[in-house]
């Protein structure tokens, strides 16, 4: 979960450049936009039960009929249950579980960092141990001893997913907090007297959202992979869950004779990952190192 | 697939070597340890030990290391008569003193199998007698023996080195073994019975159950067992392969939490029991593996005893339910612990639901399993409950008791049944008894009992003599393979 | 420089002393009883009360944790009872496996990744980079899992060109170092991307090119050094998380390194062998990071310099 | 009493076991609506010299103390004197917050200090400033990347008067500006100096421009004051042998061919 | 001023004045965010052999455009116009191969910031003799013309300062470097671009001569940029005076320094102060540099003129020759140059 680390001071000064992406660069918004729009009318417009399970419709293949006369188009899963509705029921969870991880460990990483790079000092110090410490365990794995070792719940696995996660946001908010204490109107802010607290506030936290952004983007991506890493190992999400990792992994051992189960959420999960993936490589190339300033 | 001359597989002297792939990891070869009762090392120490009886295909116990046994007359005491050309593998006769040592061992070591046998001494009548001595009445004690294996005297509790290339007297030796991975036994030579044919077997761990099912049909393995049904057909389509399945002694057990209010009434539980279609569920996601159960056991074990069948009738169930004045609107926990019966559990909550009972699945890490089992911390509780000791006096006569408290049901009608079963040594007796302790646990559903489970397996065509076994741990000592 | 070192290592021992210490809480703050999961259901209280003791377990928490500390900086995680071996030596049988496949991977993904990164920072912005960017998005957006088996049903299954599982041939670590080098080339790649594409626009650039250098002379011998330099780092740091990612390959491919070995002890609350294994991989994490940084010295003078006075 | 004293200023940096002295033993002073320039060559000590005044760095040794009263580090000065020292930057676009408006970088000033801000209408106020400075009232709802380099450098020094300082510090505040730009600022500050009253430690390397505005001339070396008296005699008849090889050095357009020749 | 004079090897002496480089009605577009910019709008002058020619102008004039477009290495999707008469031969219409030719070995280049136009992890003498190693020269030999080149460019102990990495040289050092880069393909002409700009004055004094002295001895053009009034006084024999991406004014530099023919020059000669002497404050312009992104229509200066008419709004001027060897782009040189 620290793959983006490569993420470095960034801060436009003069005026910002839209990049003319053309067309092109609009297709994540309009991807993602679907997805959260899938996301949350979906359910109202598909009826999914996961407690459901008419066994006679067990693995049904795309477009077939179920016995209640519907059409899974999708196909079905090896208790009968539509793949279709777990997708679309499924990307509320990820995405849930994506921007609850996201989010909270960007809200940690933001303020920690914010207050170490700026404030510097002991309270650096001592965070960048715990930086230190936190970096020594690859993510997966300790998110797979926290979730492994305690009651299976979304909480948990937002949690075991932050624990390592917010670290990158730290690193990029400290840096470029470090960065910003050194700029010329943090500088001229200070000559003024304007408190600290204020600067903090108003002369650096606006320029960390940009990477922190970014950041985040790619940070989802990988949370959302590592929440189906997780399912496949058996651990994190109760079962009554529904999410795209549960079904891949579920439909894991069908790959050979029911590839829908495992491959079209597989599908759907890539989709969206690609997409935020490009709209990450976007705001990076925006916010991020390799910017020109004209 | 064609054929077996696939990368991986290392047969030099053609058709020599057996690979063979479970569903468990073998993590130690002590067999008194605390791995003692995972099903790995009882594997291994099958392969590599001898004990003193062994189980038939039928469930009944034939001797190994003994000749006869019987009981004294209050069934306190146990003589074993050992055979005299037992030897281990570096040529040493297997004596009394062996056993005694290891039984002694093994109760040291205080590990799960020494659970079996609180209080219980063991002493050498002679050099080929053995005798265990029980503080109470125990008919079951061959059967518990079923679990305990023989090795030389002399070997400390903690000699973790001795096993690493351990003297056994069972058929084979090992070869190599890599904890957790992989375990290569090679005939035993000094073998007292007839010595394996096959040049070695190796086990291999593969947990991926998709990349063990492509090692079989490309040959990189010969013998896979604990195949999911929805996987058979896939591996009956081969025509190098043979598929079989085999009764086993487990059965798919649903204990009731009888001491929570709502579940405290008999007819509340057997309505329960009655809402649930495991009829179709066990044809549609076990048609080769499952059969609806007919009594708490599996018709392996001494003790078995078809009771009635409780049919699906969700409209009688709901109507029971509320003339008992069950409460609806509880949600009630059902805690299991394998993602493996998901499909099950998910099967029966949705068929409960029907009804309107409304049911959780939780589905738990294996440690916190345990206690919460032992605490009584749910209101359904799913086991696959096996009886290796194909008695039922380590299934019913164990977990039914007032004393035991494992499901909240305490019935003294129940526990007196069970106590008389346990204290006689006459099988048609105990057949008897704990088919009327069957009958209350069947009527007063202390638990619905869906399931008796078969275990597939899958090998090569080419071995022949492979008989599958109904615990998963097959015998390859008889195995022969087949020039190709 | 060996100033530099022993301070790098004096760090590394606090950061162990950290992990050391989030570990064991974990651990312990963990529903869930050793003691009853080794001995089953059916064991009496007096026989887990008997394995709390012979664990350990029964002492007060602090007196565990001092203990604890104590034999781990001998790197004695004491007996895993359920492996009826020492932790440490149960750990060390699997730990070569695990580092075979994790190198393996790397070198794959640094090969491929620095191949791609290199052609398609050379010509930011051109079809070549496009490809290779879309290809490197892709690539990181599978689960690991589904393409370990999609590899096992194509190769294995279906083309018969390489076996599905487990160890022996040199053929056997193909498909789990590939799959597990998939999302790393990927980042290696985009990563040498970014940095050549960087490296491309510095003035020195410019200077090679006023000599009268084809872009390709420019490419590898001006631009690719400088942009080797933040690579190395993030393979250094990269190459943790590859042995975090190599737990979900070897389930896959029944590769016997220390994946199984953790997820199985998680599950069945073998403290020893939990904290054998993970500060095991936090050590070599800190060791690799420490090279890296080393390395990320070596290569760039400014700092081998700073590092020297 | 000078307006600004600075006694035996010493400042270090790096680390303890060798320390960089950057100022070593510096005295100055700025008396009311004098302009004080400070050259000498890159890397001399006169920005460390000038964030010891403005507050921005901590001498090791010495005092800063402004009409006799000590001057701390920003936030434990008193507000009165943490208004009465301003400062302008170097780099005219970098001093300005990008995502402020001009409107909001004044605000902030009187919003600090309330005792500066106007009694009235804050929005004349902020376009009398901006007048002041020679900026269109527009610019105020504008932000910093919209506007040049000049009108930047008019913004920062409009935000240093918005307190009514009584001394600004000027560190190369109009060497990154074009010649033709660079004219105009100067002629700005000149102006204002008269107007507001201001001194000013006037930073520069370009010896010509400080000749031009500069009432008295210091010379830095090495972290040394090496030369110090009024413009036209440093400049002039330069005595320390530091000072003419600086003047030997810089170029004049009239003595052209000075180099070819 | 160095005592060791490295003799230029080969390569016939041009003629003094003889144009060794013609500029002739240079453009340069590039890709910006409302389609293409002309950044250089018509340049034309001639560099003759062995001058040094000044190019001046303000922040983004497009001088730095004008070198690179010379040298041949503007941006990704540059697009230019016109013709760069090298000894007779358009190099502007060449291909790559021999564009790259000329690199270094006939046109060579030193830039403003010689930290960052040296390549941080390779040893100075590596780079200052990579040229000589492309062009097949043995290891030997290249050692031995490094520390020779270094030498000549002063900088002091050069054998074993090749040794060195850029970083542990000092501004003054790396620019001196820089040089012997540049020299070392022996090159006809070299572009500098700023050379000094980021130096202190004492060692923009040692660079200035140390160019001038290495143009006596070997013969050599420069094109110098600088937006530096006083450099280009101090060094260039002829000045070209650029504003919004146009040349303005050009002609001998003590004569245009001295007496402009356009109001811009006039301006900028006024704004520079005298170092010995106190001199007044100027009137300044008023307003910012014009740029290409923003170029008024007609005389791109008018806004900012003293002396703008209507006129000025609407007709480009043309460059014309309003006195003998002197060109100006204002409808009134004239008037202007007028005393
Ligand atoms: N924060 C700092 N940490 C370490 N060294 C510093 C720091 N600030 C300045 N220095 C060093 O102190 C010395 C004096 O720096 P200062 O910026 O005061 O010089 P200057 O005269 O303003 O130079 P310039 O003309 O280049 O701006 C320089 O050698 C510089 O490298
Ligand atoms: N890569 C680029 N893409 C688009 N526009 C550019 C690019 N580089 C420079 N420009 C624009 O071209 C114009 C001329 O730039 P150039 O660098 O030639 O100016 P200059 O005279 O050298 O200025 P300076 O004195 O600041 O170096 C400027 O307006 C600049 O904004
Ligand atoms: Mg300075
Ligand atoms: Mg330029
Ligand atoms: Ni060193």
């Amino acid at each position: 979960m620290t793959a983006t680390a490569t993420l470095s001071a960034p801060l436009a000064t003069g005026k910002r450049t839209r990049r003319r992406a053309g067309w092109l660069g609009t297709v994540p918004y309009v991807v993602i936009g679907l997805y959260v729009l899938v996301g949350m009318v979906g359910p109202l417009l598909l009826d999914y039960d996961p407690v459901h399970t008419p066994l006679e419709d067990r693995l049904l293949s795309p477009g077939s009929t179920t016995a209640d006369g519907g059409t899974a188009w999708l196909g079905t899963d090896d208790l009968g249950r539509d793949v279709l509705a777990q997708i679309v029921y499924g990307a509320r969870t990820s995405v849930l579980i994506g921007v609850a991880t996201v989010g909270i460990s960007s809200v940690v990483g933001l303020l920690l960092g914010a207050v170490a790079g700026f404030a510097r000092g002991w309270l650096d110090a001592v965070l960048a141990r715990i930086f230190d410490v936190l970096l020594a365990f690859p993510a997966i794995l300790l998110a797979i001893v926290i979730a492994g070792a305690f009651q299976r719940s979304v909480l948990l696995v937002v949690v075991a997913l932050s624990a390592t996660a917010w670290i990158s946001f730290a690193r990029v908010t400290r840096s470029v907090a470090l960065s910003l204490r050194e700029r010329a109107w943090v500088d001229a802010a200070r000559v003024l007297g304007v408190p600290n607290r204020s600067i903090l506030w108003r002369h650096v936290l606006p320029f960390t959202a940009g990477p922190i952004v970014a950041l985040a983007t790619l940070e989802f991506a990988l949370v959302v992979l590592a929440e189906a890493g997780l399912s496949f190992l058996g651990i994190g999400l109760p079962s009554s869950t529904v999410s795209w990792g549960q079904t891949i992994a579920n439909g894991k051992t069908y790959l050979e004779t029911a590839w829908w189960i495992s491959t079209l959420p597989g599908i759907a999960l890539s989709l969206l990952i690609i997409n935020v993936g490009i709209l990450g490589d976007q705001l990076t190339a925006r916010y991020g190192r390799g910017r020109r300033d004209p | 697939g064609d054929d077996t001359a696939d990368a991986g597989d290392s047969g030099e002297a053609a058709g020599g070597d057996v690979v063979a792939a479970g569903t468990y990891p073998i993590e130690s070869l002590d067999p008194h340890g605390a791995q003692g009762a995972s099903t790995g090392t009882q594997f291994a120490g099958q392969a590599i030990f001898s004990r003193l009886v062994r189980p038939a295909p039928d469930g009944s116990l034939t001797g190994d290391l003994a000749e006869s046994w019987e009981p004294n007359a209050d069934v306190t005491a146990w003589t074993f008569t050992l055979r005299d050309d037992a030897t281990f593998s570096d040529g040493e006769p297997v004596t009394a003193d062996d056993v005694v040592a290891s039984f002694e061992r093994m109760i040291t070591l205080d590990g799960p199998n020494a659970g079996n046998f609180p209080e219980y001494t063991m002493t050498a009548a002679s050099d080929t007698e053995v005798t265990i001595t029980a503080p109470a009445p125990d008919a079951a004690v061959p059967g518990k023996l079923l679990i305990f294996y023989v090795i030389p005297v002399g070997v400390a509790p903690d000699d973790t080195a001795f096993f690493a290339e351990p003297v056994g007297s069972g058929p084979f030796t090992v070869g190599a073994f890599t904890p957790g991975d992989s375990l290569e036994l090679v005939p035993n030579e000094n073998y007292w019975g007839d010595v394996p044919q096959v040049d070695s077997v190796t086990v291999r761990n593969i947990p991926e159950l998709s990349a063990r099912l492509t090692a079989l049909r490309t040959g990189e393995v010969d013998v896979v067992w604990g195949i999911p049904d929805d996987q058979l057909g896939a591996l009956q389509g081969e025509d190098t392969l043979t598929v079989e399945t085999v009764p086993s002694t487990a059965v798919y057990t649903m204990w009731f939490n009888s001491s929570i209010p709502s579940l405290t009434t008999p007819e509340v539980r057997r309505a329960l029991w009655q809402a649930v279609d495991f009829d179709t569920i066990i044809s549609t996601l076990y048609p080769e593996t499952g059969t609806l159960a007919e009594a708490p056991v599996s018709p392996l074990v001494l003790g078995y005893s078809p009771q009635e069948p409780v049919g699906y009738d969700p409209e009688a169930a709901q109507a029971a339910l509320t003339a008992a004045g069950f409460d609806f609107s509880q949600s009630l926990r059902l805690q299991f612990a394998n993602a493996e019966f998901r499909p099950f559990i998910q099967a029966v909550v949705s068929d409960l639901a029907e009804i309107g009972v409304t049911v959780e699945p939780l589905e738990k890490e294996q440690a916190v399993f345990t206690e919460d089992l032992l605490a009584l911390n749910w209101d359904i509780n799913f086991q696959q409950l096996a009886t290796p000791t194909y008695d039922a006096a380590s299934n019913l006569g164990r977990l039914y008791t007032c004393a035991a408290g494992r499901n909240g049901y305490c019935n003294p009608e129940l526990d007196a049944l069970l106590a008389a079963a346990g204290g006689s040594a006459d099988e048609a007796e105990r057949t008897d008894l704990y088919g009327q302790a069957s009958e209350i646990i069947w009527r007063d559903a202390v638990g619905m009992y869906p399931m008796a489970v078969s275990l597939a397996y899958a090998w090569n065509s080419d071995l022949e003599g492979f008989t599958p076994d109904p615990s998963g741990l097959p015998d390859f000592s008889t195995v022969t393979v087949s020039g190709s | 420089m060996i100033k530099l070192i022993l301070r790098r290592l004096l760090i590394g021992v606090f950061v162990m002393w950290g992990a050391a210490s989030l570990i064991f809480v974990i651990v312990r703050v963990a529903p869930g009883d050793p003691a009853t999961v080794m001995l089953g259901p059916d064991a009496d209280p007096e026989q887990v009360a008997r394995l709390h003791e012979t664990l350990g377990l029964d002492r007060p928490m602090f007196a565990q944790y001092l203990s604890f500390l104590g034999d781990a900086v001998r790197l004695d995680f004491g007996d895993s009872h359920r492996l009826g071996r020492p932790a440490m030596e149960a750990v060390f049988d699997r730990l070569p496996a695990t580092i075979e496949l994790t190198l393996a991977a790397t070198a794959i993904a640094v090969v491929v990744g620095l191949t791609l990164g290199l052609v398609a920072g050379g010509r930011p912005g051109g079809v070549v980079d496009r490809v290779v960017s879309a290809a490197t998005i892709a690539l990181q957006s599978f689960p690991t899992f589904w393409v370990g088996i999609m590899l096992i049903l194509v190769f294995a299954l279906g083309l018969r060109l390489l076996p599905s599982a487990g160890v022996g041939t040199p053929q056997h670590m193909v498909l789990p170092a590939v799959t597990l080098a998939l999302p790393f080339t990927a980042i290696v790649a985009r990563l040498t991307r970014s940095s050549v594409a960087e490296a491309m626009r510095e003035p020195y650039v410019q200077t090679a090119r006023s000599k009268g250098l084809t872009e390709p002379q420019v490419l590898v011998g001006h631009a690719l050094r400088n942009s080797l330099i933040p690579v190395v780092t993030v393979v250094g740091l990269q190459m943790g998380a590859l042995m975090g990612g190599a737990v979900i390959v070897e389930n896959v491919f029944a590769w016997p390194g220390l994946g199984s070995l953790v997820v199985d002890a998680v599950a069945n609350r073998d403290y020893a062998v939990v904290q054998a294994v993970t500060l095991l991989i936090a050590g070599i994490v800190m060791v690799l990071n420490l090279v890296a940084d080393l390395l990320y010295t070596q290569l760039d003078p400014r700092i081998r310099m700073e590092g020297a006075s | 009493m000078s307006l600004l004293e600075i006694r035996d200023l010493r400042v270090t940096f790096g680390r303890r076991r060798d320390p960089f002295v950057a100022v070593d033993g510096v005295s100055l002073d700025v008396g009311a609506e004098q302009t004080v320039g400070l050259v000498g060559e890159s890397g001399s000590g006169k920005t460390t010299v000038a964030r010891c005044v403005a507050g921005l760095q901590r001498p090791d040794a010495g005092t800063v103390t402004f009409e006799g009263r000590a001057l701390d580090r920003v936030g434990r000065r008193p507000s009165p004197l943490q208004r009465a020292v301003q400062m302008v930057f170097q780099d005219p676009r970098s001093s300005l917050n990008p995502r402020m408006s001009i409107d909001a970088i004044i605000g902030e000033s009187w919003r600090t200090h309330p005792s500066a801000a106007p009694s009235g209408d804050r929005r004349a106020a902020v376009h009398a400033l901006l007048a002041d400075v020679g900026l269109d009232a527009d610019v105020a709802s504008r932000r910093p990347g919209d506007l040049s380099g000049g009108q930047c450098q008019r913004v920062s020094i409009a935000r240093a008067l918005a307190v009514r300082p009584r001394l600004l510090v000027c560190d190369e505040a109009v060497s990154a500006l074009d010649v033709s730009v660079q004219a105009q600022i100067l002629r700005l500050l000149v102006d204002l100096r008269r107007t507001h009253h201001l001194a000013m430690l006037f930073i520069s390397h370009d010896l010509g421009v400080v000749h031009q505005i500069a009432d008295r001339v210091a010379v830095m070396r090495r972290g040394l004051v090496v030369e110090e008296g009024p413009a036209s005699d440093v400049l002039g008849a330069p005595q320390h042998e530091y000072t003419r090889a600086l003047l030997d050095a810089a170029l004049d357009l009239d003595d052209a061919g000075s180099v070819t020749g | 001023m160095s005592d060791v004079r490295t003799a230029r090897a080969g390569g016939s002496p041009v003629a003094q004045h003889e144009a060794l480089l013609q500029v002739d009605g240079l453009t340069v577009d590039l890709p910006g965010t409302r389609g293409d910019l002309r950044i250089v709008d018509g340049v034309s002058f001639d560099v003759p052999a062995g001058t040094t020619v000044g190019l001046i102008g303000e922040s983004g004039s497009g001088k730095t455009m004008t070198a690179n477009a010379i040298i041949g290495l503007l941006p990704d999707g540059a697009g230019t116009g016109g013709r760069l008469l090298w000894r007779g031969e358009d190099l502007l219409h060449a291909g790559a191969g021999r564009r790259r030719k000329a690199r270094g070995h006939e046109i060579s280049m030193i830039f403003q910031d010689p930290l960052a136009a040296l390549n941080p992890t390779q040893r100075i003498g590596r780079q200052v003799g990579e040229i000589l190693r492309r062009d097949g020269v043995g290891r030997g030999e290249v050692r031995r013309r490094v520390v020779e080149l270094l030498d000549r460019a002063g900088v002091p102990d050069p054998a074993s300062r090749a040794g060195n990495y850029p970083h542990e040289f000092s501004g003054g050092l790396r620019q001196r470097a820089m040089i012997a880069l540049a020299l070392a393909g022996n090159p006809s002409l070299l572009l500098a671009d700023e050379p000094t700009t980021a130096l202190d004055v004492t060692v923009q004094a040692r660079i200035l001569t140390l160019l001038h002295s290495i143009q006596q001895d070997e013969g050599l053009s420069i094109l110098l940029v600088s937006h530096d009034l006083r450099v280009v006084a101090n060094v260039a024999s002829q000045v070209v005076v650029m504003y919004a991406g146009r040349v303005a004014e050009r002609g001998p530099a003590p004569a245009v320094l001295r007496r402009p023919a356009h109001p811009y020059t006039k301006a900028l000669v006024r704004s520079v102060p005298a170092v010995r002497t106190k001199t007044a404050l100027a009137d300044p312009l008023p307003g910012a540099p014009a740029t290409p992104a923003n170029r008024p229509a007609g005389c791109p200066f008018h806004p900012r003129c003293p002396i703008a008419q209507d006129r000025c709004r609407s007709e480009v001027p043309a460059v014309r020759e309003v006195a003998p060897g002197r060109f100006s782009a204002c409808h009134f040189a004239e008037e202007v140059l007028a005393p």
